[in-house]
């Protein structure tokens, strides 16, 4: 019973129960017939194989993003996969797996929009509004690309495509994966401004203090990118980021390079 | 000389029922008119009327030869602007049953009120003015004084006074002393009574048989939305004409 | 906006909506019952209680009534589970909307006991009633019609405070509606849509208490 | 469980929460102040006699109180300047909160002018006065005396309304707690100090509108 | 015979004003007493102690020489159970100044409600005393109106007959005619005499003087707190042996 590790509570549970959204396309969303899907999802069915070697079985609990790391702390859920930016300030909160990708800023337009690009937007300096999602930094982000540009920050993801489509913002600054996403369910009406910055990690989350688990989780998500389940982790990155990958070189392990 | 008022023919009905069903009545400078009657005979309605607080369907009102709510030119009826109506509801004062004070002005204040918004006179002579009425119906230290603060008794004086000092040609009381506890009714009657002294004008609904006829130069006996009776206090009261008086003043002497 | 392509997304979503107006509705009824259950029993601390118990009940509704819904939510959720009471998130939900709801209800019973003249509980002691029939009989009879509007409203406050349950992924209304929108993008045309189903569900509250109120009113 | 609480991440944010809080007041009270004038009219229009005037207005207390008024936000924000109006977001947001306080303040004054009784209308018209001098000096003040108790419930659920300006980029209270939250992931402990200011605001409107009620309150 | 009343040295005060200052007071089974006095005397209050609507500080209060309210041993006073005191008001029967009938019920179930809940009567037997009742005060088909759809004076006679049914050993009436129209008041008086007629002993606070003079075996004066004066009601009024009562008796004659 003393300190036994989530791994063995998991595993006597017999399913993984994770955290993530619903809201969020291409990470968790959901499907025409109401299923979970998304990168995300991807994520934890990975995790889950590896445990029973059935992707099943999982059950998601959905959170909005201001539950992410509570949800983890209060032990209602066992890891939560859901576009988690990694900062030092949260991983002294919870502990982090290893990144499971690689996300920059993008900026989208209007494809008929008075905004040509990138160059055209910053020449415009304070006479441009852009939309952002809500965040402390959000701010310095913008600025950081355009330096004089309003910045106006909603609460959810629709919410910031909205304000460009009614015309209260020229410009979406988000993630580049949520844009393209977004740009090919609306072929034709937007345009990328040809411009990307402000690097960031995503990794999922556990509870600080169980070594054990978190290990468990980092070499399940790690031999996904590099190991026997890469097909798994491919498929996923062709379906939700429309790019293949290139399978890992063979020979020397590509972390100690 | 033309008669203070001059009632003709006055109909009025509420919805399908008709309340009065045609009533005459003509009233001298100085008179005193009781008018008494079963409960439902019309006599509030009829004072109503005369104050414009309700449109009546027929008939004429005349204070001082001006008629009252309505213009009737060649045959057709209208009635009169709403600020004209307010200036000539400012001819008659009315005093009612439940006092009506405005709650949250002090008792000067409640007189005051109509001399300053409708009389246009300035703060300090319409206090004084109002000062000089509430002494007269003996609150001289109760002016500052609040409705709630004041009795029933004290209440409808205030409300006498706010009445009286607009001046009005004419005042109408309606059974002004009936929501008072018998030993605060005196207090109310004595004012009446002084008022006719000084020869105010008065039309006065009562159910106090006794003060009817000791204050009233005549008195007038609604039945069913007609004058059934008028005269006298002293002919009407001892020798009533018609069986109906007989009746209702026998039942009205009980206590 | 295009509303045939609108139409065809709606018919094609019908189902979760379906379940998110489902989900809505048994999470209002169910936080309006038990809140009004307790509520009563707020109510007659508030008006009839003594001493440390009025005083103490008289701060829960205070407390309760000045914090934003969405806090009580997330403290259900969260707070009582560092407590050992363990809910899920629809429970945990249940319970927040439940207490807020008490402490209105509360109130309303307290101003409805508090309008009812002195002289109806003096008529019914008079007639030998003891206090627990004098509020069977007399007393609870009248306050109930009298705050029948205002727990309508209450009522209707609490469809709308649903709302904020999506906040720890109860699947009601507005999280399916988001749901939906995160796939399709059709964010205004949802939201409302949305609002036209939550007016829907109030209306008829309304309508529903318009009517209890003329079956019950007394002739005069 | 566990769970330390650490504050200091919303201590070093606590500025942002103040300014937040200043934001909120002041979108409560513009929009409400406007929303006492619409409510105002609107009360008078309920009331009226005349079907032209009663109706609309009855129409728009129904639609407005039943419809959350996240909907009316973001119709407001994102629908209306595709049909031409286009305000900026405070300002859409104060109007917003203007329409809505305004239905449920209607109903509220309609109470309150049933209240005040005929007779005093009657004793002003009979010294003369005109309609609008009865309504100004007589029926108005009164009312207000009668909905002053009612009315403290309806103001802080409006001030609590605000936290929803979040949703359209307003840097309010609650969009500012949220962006600590994201940044921090302090989610309990931003929420619990955030909600101790909302509590403590609504406690001193509350407080206020007491006294405020016992300077208007008629000696007696 | 034990006296069906009997009050010993009654004190209540109100805060720091002492209403009543010891009331004394003896009522043998079929008396009338009519209770007079000016306005604060501490009339009302007399017959709420005797039907334990206020608590009272001193002295007893017997009904057929059961002590009421307290119980007093060993010189400890404790007030009684609740449910014991809902009993003994059950002995008295009161109608009160504003009927207080329950507005949610009909005349009948108004007057049942005591029958079914206090005396634990059946509904058919509780529902054809109602009837008798009803009937007996002249409401025989009024029964299933609610109060709302009765006149004042209709209302005050099912208040009598609520509290008439419960076969009280003793009614007490609280002003009952004076929130009524003058032309109902006869209606309710009537009742209450023809009760007189039928032997129920009765204490009445009236101002009606015409009325308590005509129907009492004895009338008491209240003054201040105490029991002023006492006794027949022919030589009370026609010879008051206090000054206070002559001036009360002075001014409440006017009407
Ligand atoms: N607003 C109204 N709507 C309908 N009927 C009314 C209205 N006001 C009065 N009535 C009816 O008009 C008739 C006359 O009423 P009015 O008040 O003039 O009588 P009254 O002689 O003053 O009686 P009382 O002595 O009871 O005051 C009554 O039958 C009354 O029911
Ligand atoms: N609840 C109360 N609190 C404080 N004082 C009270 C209360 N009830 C009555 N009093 C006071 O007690 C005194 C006696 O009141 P009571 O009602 O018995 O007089 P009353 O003789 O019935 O007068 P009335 O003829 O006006 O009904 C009055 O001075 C009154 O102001
Ligand atoms: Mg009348
Ligand atoms: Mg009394």
């Amino acid at each position: 019973q003393e300190n036994k590790s989530k791994l063995d509570e998991v595993l006597a549970r017999g399913h993984l129960i994770m955290g993530t959204g619903s809201t969020n396309a291409p990470w968790h969303f959901k499907s025409i017939d109401d299923k979970l899907q998304g990168f995300d999802i991807d994520m934890g069915r990975i995790v889950a194989k590896a445990l029973f070697n059935d992707p099943g079985k999982i059950e998601f609990v959905i959170q909005s993003s201001d539950a992410r790391i509570p949800n983890i702390t209060t032990n209602k859920v066992d890891l939560t996969c859901q576009f988690m930016t990694v900062t030092g300030e949260r991983a002294q909160q919870v502990a982090f797996t290893i990144p499971y990708y690689r996300e920059g800023v993008g900026l989208m337009l209007k494809a008929d929009g008075k905004y040509a690009d990138y160059a055209a937007l910053k020449a415009a300096g304070s006479g441009v509004t852009i939309s952002v999602l809500q965040n402390v930094y959000a701010e310095s982000m913008v600025h950081a690309a355009l330096p004089e540009a309003k910045v106006d920050q909603y609460d959810s993801v629709d919410l910031i495509y909205q304000a460009l489509e009614s015309g209260r913002a020229d410009a979406v600054a988000t993630d580049q994966s949520s844009l393209s996403w977004y740009m090919q369910q609306n072929p034709d009406r937007y345009k990328d401004a040809g411009y990307g910055w402000n690097p960031q990690s995503y990794a999922c989350g556990v509870k600080r203090g169980d070594q054990d688990w978190l290990n468990f989780v980092d070499t399940a998500l790690h031999e996904a990118m590099t190991g026997v389940e890469f097909d798994s982790y491919a498929k996923s990155f062709k379906t939700w980021f429309g790019k293949d990958l290139e399978p890992p070189q063979i020979g020397f392990p590509v972390e100690y390079k | 000389m033309t008669n203070l008022l001059e009632i003709r023919d006055l109909h009025k009905r509420y919805g399908d029922v008709e309340v009065l069903k045609g009533v005459d009545c003509a009233m001298a400078q100085g008179d005193v008119i009781s008018i008494i009657g079963s409960s439902g005979s019309g006599k509030t309605t009829m004072l109503r009327c005369i104050n414009m607080l309700e449109d009546f369907e027929g008939g004429t009102i005349r204070i001082d030869g001006e008629e009252i709510g309505y213009d009737t030119a060649g045959g057709r009826r209208r009635r009169k602007k709403e600020k004209e109506i307010a200036r000539q509801r400012a001819m008659t004062g009315m005093a009612f049953q439940q006092f009506n004070l405005f709650p949250h002005m002090t008792a000067a204040h409640n007189v005051m009120l109509g001399l300053v918004k409708v009389k246009g006179m300035g703060r300090d002579e319409a206090r004084g003015l109002a000062e000089k009425w509430l002494d007269r119906v003996g609150l001289a230290e109760r002016r500052d004084r609040y409705p709630g603060q004041l009795s029933g008794g004290q209440q409808q004086r205030v409300a006498i006074a706010r009445a009286i000092a607009m001046n009005p040609k004419l005042m109408l009381f309606d059974e002004v002393t009936s929501a008072l506890d018998p030993e605060l009714v005196n207090e109310v009657l004595q004012v009446i009574k002084d008022l006719a002294a000084d020869g105010m004008s008065m039309l006065l609904v009562t159910h106090e048989m006794r003060f009817a006829y000791e204050v009233s130069t005549r008195v007038i006996f609604m039945n069913q939305g007609r004058i059934g009776e008028e005269g006298n206090p002293r002919e009407m009261f001892v020798k009533p004409q018609t069986e109906r008086l007989a009746e209702f003043l026998m039942n009205s002497t009980f206590n | 906006m295009d509303i045939a392509a609108f139409l065809h997304v709606l018919w094609l979503a019908r189902m979760p909506i379906l379940k998110g107006v489902g989900v809505t509705i048994s999470i209002s009824a169910l936080a309006i019952v038990v809140g009004t259950l307790v509520g009563v029993g707020v109510g007659l601390v508030l008006t009839y209680g003594k001493g440390p118990l009025r005083w103490l009940v008289r701060g829960y509704t205070d407390f309760i009534r000045g914090t934003p819904v969405l806090v009580l939510v997330l403290a259900s959720y969260y707070v009582l589970g560092t407590v050992g009471v363990d809910l899920g998130p629809f429970e945990a939900g249940v319970f927040a909307l439940a207490v807020f709801c008490s402490s209105h209800v509360g109130e309303i019973v307290r101003g409805a006991l508090q309008s009812i003249p002195r002289g109806q509980t003096e008529a019914a002691k008079a007639i030998g009633l003891t206090f627990p029939q004098t509020f069977a009989y007399v007393l609870g009879p009248q306050a109930l019609r009298q705050m029948l509007p205002a727990w309508v409203n209450t009522a209707a406050e609490m469809v709308k405070a649903s709302t904020l349950l999506s906040i720890i992924g109860v699947g009601e209304l507005l999280l399916r509606t988001q749901e939906l929108i995160s796939r399709t993008f059709m964010s205004l045309e949802f939201y409302l849509f949305a609002g036209l189903l939550y007016f829907v569900i109030n209306y008829g509250i309304e309508r529903f208490g318009r009517y209890i109120e003329r079956k019950t009113s007394v002739p005069s | 469980m566990g769970y330390t609480l650490n504050f200091s991440a919303v201590w070093r944010s606590f500025d942002l929460l103040l300014q937040g809080l200043a934001l909120s007041l002041g979108l409560a009270v513009m929009g409400i102040a406007i929303g006492c004038v619409i409510g105002l009219v609107t009360a008078f229009g309920l009331l009226s006699k005349n079907a032209l005037l009663r109706r609309p207005a009855q129409l728009y207390v129904t639609i407005i109180r039943n419809t959350p008024i996240l909907v009316l936000i973001l119709f407001a924000y994102f629908a209306l300047p595709q049909m031409g109006v286009r305000l900026g977001k405070i300002e859409s947001f104060v109007a917003t909160l203007a329409v809505y306080s305004g239905a449920y303040l209607a109903e509220i004054f309609r109470g309150g002018l049933l209240a005040v009784p005929r007779g005093l209308k009657e004793a002003g018209l009979a010294i003369g006065l005109r309609q609008s001098q009865i309504r100004n000096t007589i029926v108005i003040p009164l009312m207000l005396r009668n909905v002053l108790p009612s009315l403290s419930s309806t103001l802080i659920s409006l001030f609590k309304d605000t936290s929803l300006a979040a949703a359209i980029a307003v840097p309010e209270l609650t969009f500012e707690a949220r962006k600590i939250n994201v940044e921090s992931f302090r989610v309990i402990e931003t929420w619990i100090i955030t909600s101790l200011l909302y509590v403590a605001t609504c406690t001193v409107l509350a407080a206020l509108l007491r006294r405020l009620e016992k300077r208007m309150s008629i000696p007696r």
